[in-house]
């Protein structure tokens, strides 16, 4: 399909905007444009039409079951849509006097009081972006907190089933990396742990449920080995769909937490994001978190930015405000009931475990929480099939497929994630579907190499994207990639969490 | 649950087949003593009317744009937000996709971020733009990551005309990425290329904003080429609806552009979520943070579009990734896609004049004296006779907002307003506003 | 102009292919004297910013029900309007497509309304029902002519406890149709059977109301009755959101079911644009107004929907048609589908027995006499001790709004005032009622 | 696909509704519902995974090119959406007393000014919910007009080429019909019409420019030859998006005209509706107007119901308020500048003619208005492919296809109104393919004759739609009319228009 650019015909338009003859003052010469941008030009119809067609071209949670492990692709309700559009918090300014933001504020507060509740920890800071935000800026307060403690601690240690953000946020935050393996049980390996932990150690990453779907059996000795030494643990949130009200990080041992309110309390994914990634973390940590808080006086509530020994900002203003109130939304719909999210999530991904068992490798063999991790080595083995090829076939099926290649220690890893949103009876089709498609691995397997069949493109050779580069359109000198030769190489690296 | 879709038949069918007796049984492996006994103390689950009628009851007590006269802006700005983004962005499908990791499934929010890349490539002048950053703060981290690795410079320069926002979180983030922070104050309102160029020794980055906090127009070709002299990469945070009648980054030098995409299609939303643009020269692509979408082609010669040069990402290069960036603002950035659309380039440049003879106009209608001598766009401060506090809050009183208090952030400003004036103000707002201001 | 998408190059190339020089000579065939000469006098085009802004000025010169406590009904009702009902009607498919003439294109839209027929039927237990009618009280017309043509009957038998709006329509209609109308007086808030079985005599159809205007619960399984011994067809008007806990008409006896479905998933908007909606017993299926959808299936015995029984239409029965209804109100049927799912059989009879034990509170907490003695549903009239227009502009003052001034309909009620209350409303709003009503 | 009651669960339910613990009171027992309605029980998720099926299943403006002949299915502006949905139009209540009401009020007086302006005659009404019952009203008002005058006219005349609303509208409004032929330039056939004018003629009613897309060229004759005999004409409005600020019906000689605003005022169609249709008339019938009259006095607008000679009401409260927003807000966008989108709309339909011309008959040839009509009997005789095939055959390019079959005139029909949004490019892309059909009818017939292709079904048996008349799902003893013999009898009958 036509780039919006190839579409563009010079003196169309789709904006009408004010005008009123008043002189134009003249910008500096120096500093005044000199070539438009060279922006397309439609008229409205054909703008409508073109987003349209992409929208038609897109898979949503909305277009049917999308089991990306890691990212709890759970329905997004659509009252939480109505109420953020509402005037008074969309069009409010976060410069605002606060006698003008009370409603806004008092959800704020709202929201860091039920976190701090859902966490079992003691303070809480709205303001991070998203996830990985999150853990860049627990990472923030470890550094604060050593620093007001004058003691130098230079490593963070995490898991090697970890999400790439946290050994990525770990190199921001400017601390040296540590890796500990996990056991035959997919725990922590405690030897290794216990070797790796040392004085210079200011603490541990981890995400509990891991990122194998497993609850760590021994996450009370983790908790007593970093705090012996002196040492924080950070909770990476993006599994908190399988333990809301069943679990807290904080009875855990946890001192700091992020928590992705895009995943558990059904943010909208949109393609990408917005996210949300609140921070909660214990009473010893709170002086340092960023500014400004949101605080209640009595009836009010306002914006405190007197905290000598805050980390600062992280973010502008006090963060992604319509995130905030989808998610508060969200959490208010469920109330004490949340729990119930929670357990449904863990019900569907055992459910579902137990559907594709036998069929599928299955590494750590035990109850999961709200997704699990099966591996296609066996079909790779026999008949050559990898887990790219499953994930391709999936989509002939009308489902998205589920993250693969990840974690890492799995070969040929399928990380599904069902959420607590979805039917029985989707549950069964997807089953039926992996059984399948494990069956025709050994008869069909032409059908499965060739997969995705009759979507708007065949699989795509993603070397060439890396090695051109063709990362925007070049008008009349935009280069035509299908006169180069292609092959279909999709690469078998990770894809989703 | 409205949410959950298990029946009572199919939670009994479901447990047999995992092999339990109880919910309970699947979180045996949770040991006892971290298991929580107690219901969540959360207050009692409300109906969707309840719902509705409670967060309306919230939004009611925020005085928001429709309900005052605004005129400020300070980095978050009342621009028209046209019907088509939200037409667009209600789209179920784009609402409810996740980063898009299996391109088969997925070509129309590829190719639309490769749109919105080659819409920020055009505004700003630059080669490569990603598929967004968080906002118009995180981004000025990011570049100075970009900096640090693309340069030996220890050093971050940044000016103080600096939205403020954006300052506090480069302080945040640079220990982490051990750069120090040099800022270099305003003269009269704008930056002094030689002391830009004095600062800028062994320095990774200069960041300047154009135009500025002040709402001045700063010699932004001089600043970018007193950095690109002492080698480090002039950074320029641009206002994307200047574009259009000011020069494009990319045009005198700049080798990063970033900036707050909020103007440019997002409602203001109480400062989030927006989206945050970051593009560069060509040189520095395979430095860039985040999600970048690249054209390709099927076995058949098809085009299609896909992630790429995904080993500059986390996923891939873990702790040697450019950035953790995961979760973006796609959305929001596909909003900026077609609020550029919508404008067009004829669009762009009618907005800036607007912008350009109503704030004019404002200056001569409130007849107060300018805070500084210079060259303006949307916004522009001005000196009253008493605190800026004290006459936001008298006007407050009579339903207008007009503006921000410059001593906020600035030393000895206190009695400096600065007033923002965008395209959906009229003179007769204006009038008004000078009357208020003169009473 | 926005809409419009011709440049001026398509212009002449178009011109030129037409073979006209000017834009002028395409109109050549048009009379110079009924050409018209000048510039329509129309206020100036307003850009999409100011129009919206011109809107809102006139919409905040209204007050809606979020700007007053209000318990006015009166066959307009301030029912909760889930969200998912406008995420489906927002979809631009649904939006923007016309009257499925191609099915092959037109699944969807087809699928929609013969699921809506199907809710309808079962909603007031009949056999058929059609794509939607104007309103509730153009249905009633649209019976009378079904039922003209089903009978030997000359007139209508019309209760004067239905809907004002809904007689007067029907008594606008009924002269093109050469139906008499009679109406049958209420006796202490209900229709007496006695006195319609009465008037009866050589009628076409007997139109009553469940629960009527007055808000009481009419005798409606013995009117029916009436009716159908007289060999007239008993046709209800119906309140969609009773039928979890009133009893449906094709259940006892009716022969159409009719009525206003704006209450079931549609905004007031002042009135419309709404659904009507008619359902009948089979034996009058090819009688119906309107579009139906059937199913059928395609050369492979593949399941698909289209326009059925189209020799009913005007556009292939012309002068013969059994109505002349064209484009109708399919988008808010819609809204009734998703609506009426979103329910559920649990949640319709949740939510009629919120409206009955509310209204009951209210009822006790008002202490006012009722004007009639007779069980109700979600509405009761009360008598007061002075002109209820009074009270009711009284009580406006203070931001709430108590009901309906039956006097306006009814000789001698001008004391009497129609309380609604719907599941939005709450024992805390209805003692503010209570109080209000008191001072 | 399911039926949404096919996917229904007991137990399962969308809807979070407010509860009390209040007492409900006892419904008599022979008024209570005895049996529950079978509405289908599903989740909010399964929900909106259902209804985003159905939409994509649904071909709309927004999808493509759909030049429904008499449709006017013009670009839809979302600004409209988003003033329509304001909380002060949306939640109005049709009986809030006036001073609560005045800027519904306003806008209804205004855009009955406007419209009053657009057709050159005198008085408004907004009340008809759509065309066909604004010819309903408005031949009522003939009927109050006569009788007032104590005239006896029982006769009502329509053109053969008129929509089948306009004799449907002749009976229900108690009339009898007579038809009136159509010369050889498309006009009115004068001589046909003076034979059946006489003093028992109510009036005529006529489209103009007609379905043929023709404005008529005698217009002023036939007026006189109505006003002679003392009869009224009757504008029906379908078409008057061809002639806006170019020829106003009220000066052609009408005397009642009904606007559809859904057509000409870019109301959307939602699938067959909702719509607006406002009538307009002389002076000398305002008296008889549907009440309420939505007047003005000085600065303040109220409802007025002392209309002595109205006809009454023919819909409840005062129409539909939201197509008004919508249109009013339609109209003020464009402003005098009105005149070019009826300039555009003849435009587009012109060249789209001249491109085709050829290919396909062209019964009257003369320059069209905003539609024209061609015939596909030459692809009849040569190759046995019709009207049906050529439509079916344009769904295989992405485009909806034109009206068929009708005006009943022309054989062989296709009548395409392009309208004024669409691009010299799609415009170009549908010729192109009207063409390839035409020559596909000589070489690949059974292209045709198979069409459409890759659709969600073929080509569907009306007949037997029509002889079972399943209406409504019939739950455990629905039949499965896959088991019926069945051929692919799409109907060669109207369709659109
Ligand atoms: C386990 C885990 N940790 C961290 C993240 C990063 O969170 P975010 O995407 O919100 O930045 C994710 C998801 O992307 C994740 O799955
Ligand atoms: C020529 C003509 N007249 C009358 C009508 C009836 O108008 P409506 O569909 O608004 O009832 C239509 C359209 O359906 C039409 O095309």
């Amino acid at each position: 399909m036509k780039l919006i650019f190839e579409r563009s015909q010079a003196g169309r338009r789709a904006s009408t905007l004010p005008r009123h003859d008043l002189p134009v003052p003249e910008v500096p010469r120096e500093l005044r444009r000199a070539q438009p941008p060279r922006l397309p030009e439609l008229s409205e119809p054909e703008l409508v039409r073109h987003f349209s067609a992409l929208a038609a071209r897109t898979f949503g949670i909305d277009t049917g079951f999308y089991p990306l492990g890691s990212c709890t692709m759970k329905h997004n309700p659509r009252v939480n849509e109505r109420v953020v559009n509402l005037p008074g918090f969309r069009d409010l300014h976060p410069l605002q006097e606060a006698d003008g933001a009370q409603g806004a504020l008092e959800l704020m507060w709202r929201l860091q009081e039920i976190l701090v509740e859902i966490s079992g920890l003691h303070a809480c800071s709205l303001q991070p972006a998203a996830g990985s935000q999150g853990e860049l800026t627990g990472l923030m307060l470890m550094r604060a907190y050593f620093a007001d403690r004058a003691e130098e601690r230079d490593t963070v240690i995490t898991a090697d089933t970890a999400h790439g953000t946290n050994p990525a946020s770990v190199t921001m935050a400017g601390y040296k990396l540590r890796k500990v393996g996990t056991d035959a049980r997919g725990n922590l390996d405690l030897d290794d742990l216990r070797a790796k932990v040392d004085e210079r150690t200011a603490g541990l990453m981890l995400t509990n449920p891991s990122t194998l779907g497993l609850f760590d059996e021994r996450i009370e000795e983790v908790a007593a080995i970093f705090h012996d030494a002196g040492a924080l643990l950070y909770y990476d949130g993006a599994n908190l769909n399988a333990v809301c009200g069943i679990s807290r990080p904080g009875d855990m041992g946890f001192d700091i937490v992020h928590i992705n309110l895009h995943k558990t309390f059904s943010q909208p994914h949109g393609g990408g994001g917005p996210g949300g990634g609140p921070i909660v973390v214990r009473e010893t940590l709170a002086p340092f978190l960023p500014v400004p808080a949101v605080v209640r006086d009595g009836e009010r509530f306002r914006l405190d930015f007197d905290r000598p020994k805050s980390i600062g900002k992280v973010r502008g203003y006090t963060g992604p405000f319509g995130v905030f109130v989808r998610s508060y939304a969200y959490i208010r719909s469920y109330g004490p009931a949340l729990r119930q999210m929670s357990e449904v999530a863990v019900l569907n991904a055992n459910y579902l475990l137990a559907r594709l068992r036998g069929a599928y490798e299955v590494p750590f063999d035990r109850l999961c929480m709200h997704e699990f991790v099966v591996s296609a080595r066996n079909l790779k083995r026999a008949h050559g099939v990898t887990a790219l090829d499953v994930a391709k076939r999936l989509m002939d099926y009308g489902f998205h497929p589920p993250t693969i290649y990840f974690p890492l220690i799995v070969p040929e890893a399928l990380m599904i994630e069902p959420t607590e949103t979805e039917a029985k009876e989707t549950l069964d089709a997807f089953a039926e579907a992996m059984l399948e498609i494990a069956r025709d691995a050994a008869e069909r397997r032409d059908l499965l190499k060739e997969a995705p069949h009759g979507r708007v493109v065949k699989r795509l050779d993603e070397v060439k994207a890396a090695r051109r580069a063709i990362v925007r359109y070049g008008f009349e000198r935009h280069p035509d990639l299908s006169q180069e030769p292609s092959e279909p190489r999709a690469l078998e690296v990770q894809k989703g969490a | 649950m409205s949410q959950l879709s298990l029946t009572d038949r199919d939670r009994e069918a479901m447990l047999a087949a995992v092999g339990v007796s109880s919910v309970e049984e699947l979180f045996k492996d949770i040991p006892e003593r971290v298991r929580f006994d107690r219901q969540l103390d959360l207050e009692p689950a409300l109906s969707e009317p309840e719902l509705v009628a409670h967060l309306a009851e919230l939004a009611a007590r925020n005085v928001d744009t429709g309900k005052e006269l605004s005129f400020l802006g300070a980095g978050m700005y009342d621009h028209y937000v046209p019907a088509v983004v939200d037409a667009v962005l209600s789209r179920g499908e784009f609402l409810t996709a996740y980063t898009p990791y299996q391109p088969e499934l997925s070509q129309g929010i590829l190719q639309a971020i490769f749109e919105y890349q080659t819409a920020i490539c055009e505004l700003t002048g630059m080669d490569v733009s990603n598929a967004s950053g968080y906002d118009g703060a995180t981004v000025a981290a990011d570049a100075c990551f970009v900096a640090k690795h693309a340069t030996s410079g220890s050093k971050i320069v940044l000016c103080e005309a600096v939205n403020p926002q954006v300052r506090q979180v480069v302080k945040t983030y640079a220990p982490g990425f051990e750069l120090e922070v040099v800022e270099v104050p305003h003269r009269d309102g704008v930056t002094d290329p030689g002391e830009v160029a004095a600062a800028s020794r062994d320095a990774a980055a200069v960041i300047f904003q154009q135009p500025n906090f002040l709402g001045c127009l700063e010699p932004a070709p001089e600043l970018a080429a007193a950095a690109n002299e002492a080698g480090a990469l002039p950074v320029a945070h641009v206002d994307p609806l200047s574009l259009g009648v000011l020069e494009a980054p990319g045009n005198y030098g700049c080798a990063l552009a970033i900036g707050e995409g909020q103007g440019a299609g997002n409602s203001i939303s109480y400062g989030g979520p927006h989206y945050g643009f970051i593009a560069a020269r060509s040189d520095l692509i395979r430095r860039m943070p985040g999600r970048i979408v690249g054209e390709t082609t099927d076995v058949d010669g098809e085009r299609g579009y896909v992630l790429t040069l995904q080993t500059r990402e986390q996923h891939i290069r873990r702790e040697k990734a450019t950035s953790n960036i995961t979760t973006n603002q796609t959305l929001l950035a596909l909003g900026g896609l077609v609020y550029l659309c919508w404008l067009g380039p004829q669009g762009l440049r009618e907005i800036g004049e607007t912008c350009l003879s109503l704030a004019a106009y404002a200056k001569e209608r409130l007849g107060l004296p300018p805070a500084f001598e210079r060259p303006t766009f949307k916004e522009f401060a001005v000196r009253l006779d008493r605190p800026a506090r004290e006459v936001i809050a008298r006007a407050r009183e009579v339903g207008v907002h007009p503006g921000y208090a410059l001593g906020r952030d600035y030393e000895g400003m206190d009695d400096a307003l600065l007033v923002c004036v965008t395209e959906k103000r009229t003179p007769a707002e204006i009038d008004r506003l000078a009357e208020v201001l003169a009473a």
